[in-house]
């Protein structure tokens, strides 16, 4: 088994990316864990479907608010500068593309960009959220994700086989072993861990990865 | 005029079966606990109002608010876009077994049609859901390139909502995020029934901090000291 | 010369079917005037599309803010109760169906109840404000006018001249004669003030006007 | 990061010749008069930016505002429901003369598509101005047995408006009917340049009282004392 990054080190390679003064949405569940790793000095406005901009970290335990939520419904708070607004508002700053950054996390992910990651097929209950307007809306898309499913398959793909979220959409993608972005319908690998080959990383991708020029070295420190 | 209600149970005494009702709320915050649980209670009493169609971001959590009324049997049809939470049996169960029925809408076509319902817009075309299975059976349109779903507006028989100040001629506030979908209902329903935590005289809410104007606004009843979905959920499972 | 209400008359026989709680948007100019004659004891809330629901009378001369104005560039006052809000939010109000009453001039109605209210033809610069809004949202569309041009041409006609403002949206009109309800495509004489006879009416309207039922005197007071 | 701009000359200098230029304000109310006159002055001086595609309820009163940009000969095109005003003559005359293009959009229509320009919706349908003049060449499509008519998004490169409050971020509230657009163009333009009566730190504005939040505001230049358009005029006529 090659040495790959943790959860918590593709949140904080991803997390790099983001510019100084940003709009960021972070998807439910494993994106949320970007916020832990915003470089200092660099101010960051996050964006919650359910109506804040800017809110912060979560309070201490007993002290929620449950009317002071984020999409995962997980209590937050408030940063000075905060607003709040009503859904068809916060849907306008998503579609009306206001935002610089959406991070998601995937299924499945396709050269062409597109992206699969509400549902695993039939048989249970389908949910789909706000990830269908997130990935029409946000400037980048960006993709955190292991570099394959548990069972050792690549999950960069040429087509995707999962119902779609969005098509052509995905802008970049962060691996447990590459960095990866998607240029003209295909994959163009911008940095890799040193301890992997290209054709290693390549044997578990499913679509071509093409390099243009250098492929820096992904360092990411312990997190 | 006046559109105070005395109690819950009054305010909701006009929904009748068959009706499509909408919910303010996302998650427990925003949910009218006490206007749902009064509806709830005169379906165990009547058997009315039945096979409500219920719109909402959610399906209902634990066994409180939406999730007392898909237990209670009153749900024919949930409208949304995440009928999922913590704890889900209530709409899982059912929709397993057929006996509710589901209409996903992404969460932001969701607000954009409600939105549309109540601004005269019948229809509007949106990026969300192109090429996926969701956008199967509408329309497509091309913008400057770009391919497009047509999206029909999406109107109430009623929606329950619950504000923070209501004054007597139905302007309201909301606290925080309880906000999200409340706002669009109110205009999007034939009637809007109204739980605010307070009711002020009018100009007790600054004209500049109205966040629903009162033209929007049917019924008001007060509850003080209202329920917190999320709140409640925690404390029966302690 | 038949005797015929003038306009402030005309405009109270209109505010007297307001009923009590309405939402009423009064077009600019002569229906502004329909306010001064609200019965005593009805609740009116107006509405003005530049974003003031429960607006009040003018402000005494020279304590006027000129940020608190009517869609008529008219200084207003703001009733307890007022609320503000922006030019979408208060055309949702206006197409979305929440006005039961507006009250607007009128070049010519005709009647199926089509309007003509904005343009006299080619020549002039064409301005057409929120007219084309209101005749497609109020429950109600309402018009005051006199009877006839000035110079004793029908504006009741079987068909509009003019540019239109709105097709088959007008359900009632008040003239300086009569009361004439649009049912079906059809003028339906509700009132005719006593002085002047049915055939004498019709002969200053160019479409047939219906009776259904007893026609009422119309009985205004000098005002 | 800060959007603050140290003056109203230095928040336009970067609108370019041929730019779709949104201005907020209803008459007189919310017009942006110290970005407008500086913008005024840099034509003036520079002979740029020229041929302006300027969207606004009306077209200019007397002669300060949008009325100076037409005189000056900056505007080759207005967008607008009702180029008309007391005085009206800065606009009437370049019209009548062909020196000016006019686009005129029922009211509710130019709201709508300015709200559609900033809320990613490409093209919609109302009822307004079905079968009129207006709606020639206009896409018709019937729903539920009514006629409307499709209008497409309005989308500009800058937004000049008038604020009462700011923060550092960019949270705009308004004075009274001031707000009427404003709000909406702030959405819909790629670089949104706000003057505002008075910046105060985040935190300063209620987040509930938040009318425009940051997210759509680029530049903010803090203008006390704003003039009003409509105190300006009856000043000068006096």
């Amino acid at each position: 088994m090659t040495a790959k990054l943790t959860n918590a080190q593709i949140a904080w390679r991803a997390a790099q990316d983001i510019p100084d003064g940003a709009y960021v949405n972070l998807g439910i569940g494993f994106p949320e864990m970007v916020a832990k790793f915003k470089p200092k000095g660099r101010e960051v406005i996050y964006h919650t479907e359910n109506g804040i901009l800017d809110f912060g970290e979560a309070p201490p335990a007993g002290q929620e608010d449950w009317d002071l939520i984020n999409a995962g419904k997980k209590a937050v708070t408030l940063n000075p500068g905060a607003a709040f607004f009503h859904h068809a508002d916060s849907f306008a700053m998503v579609r009306g593309g206001h935002l610089d950054v959406a991070i998601l996390g995937a299924y499945e992910v396709a050269e062409n960009g597109d992206l699969a990651n509400w549902s695993t097929g039939p048989g249970s209950v389908p949910a789909v959220g706000g990830a269908m307007d997130l990935v029409h809306g946000a400037k980048r898309v960006c993709v955190i994700t292991d570099h394959t499913t548990k069972d050792g398959r690549p999950k960069l793909l040429k087509q995707c086989r999962l119902p779609l979220t969005g098509v052509g959409c995905v802008t970049t993608v962060y691996t447990s072993l590459a960095v990866v972005d998607i240029v003209n319908a295909r994959f163009v690998l911008r940095e890799k861990l040193p301890s992997i080959s290209l054709d290693e990383l390549q044997a578990l991708t499913e679509a071509t990865l093409a390099v243009e020029g250098t492929v820096k070295d992904l360092i990411v420190p312990e997190v | 005029m006046s559109k105070i209600s005395p109690s819950v149970e009054e305010a909701v005494s006009h929904i009748q079966d068959g009706m499509v009702v909408m919910i303010g709320g996302f998650g427990g915050a925003g949910a009218p606990i006490e206007l749902i649980h009064a509806l709830v209670e005169r379906y165990k009493k009547t058997g009315s109002p039945g096979r409500l169609i219920v719109v909402n971001n959610n399906a209902g959590n634990g066994a409180v608010g939406i999730a007392a009324m898909i237990y209670a049997g009153m749900v024919a049809k949930m409208v949304c876009s995440f009928p999922r939470s913590t704890d889900p049996k209530a709409f899982t169960d059912k929709y397993l077994a057929g006996e509710i029925e589901l209409e996903l809408v992404p969460q932001g076509t969701l607000a954009e049609r409600i939105r549309a319902g109540g601004a005269g817009i019948p229809a509007f075309y949106t990026p969300t859901s192109f090429g996926t299975l969701v956008a199967e059976g509408k329309p497509v349109a091309e913008f400057d390139g770009r391919k497009y779903v047509q999206e029909r507006w999406l109107k109430a028989d009623v929606a329950l909502i619950k504000a923070e100040l209501a004054d007597r001629k139905g302007n309201l506030t909301y606290h925080m995020a309880a906000r999200n979908f409340s706002p669009l209902m109110a205009t999007a329903a034939a009637a809007t029934i109204v739980q605010a935590s307070r009711i002020v005289e009018p100009g007790g809410i600054d004209p500049e901090h109205v966040v629903t104007p009162g033209i929007f606004v049917n019924r008001i009843v007060e509850v003080p000291n209202p329920k917190q979905e999320e709140a409640l959920l925690r404390e029966v499972t302690k």
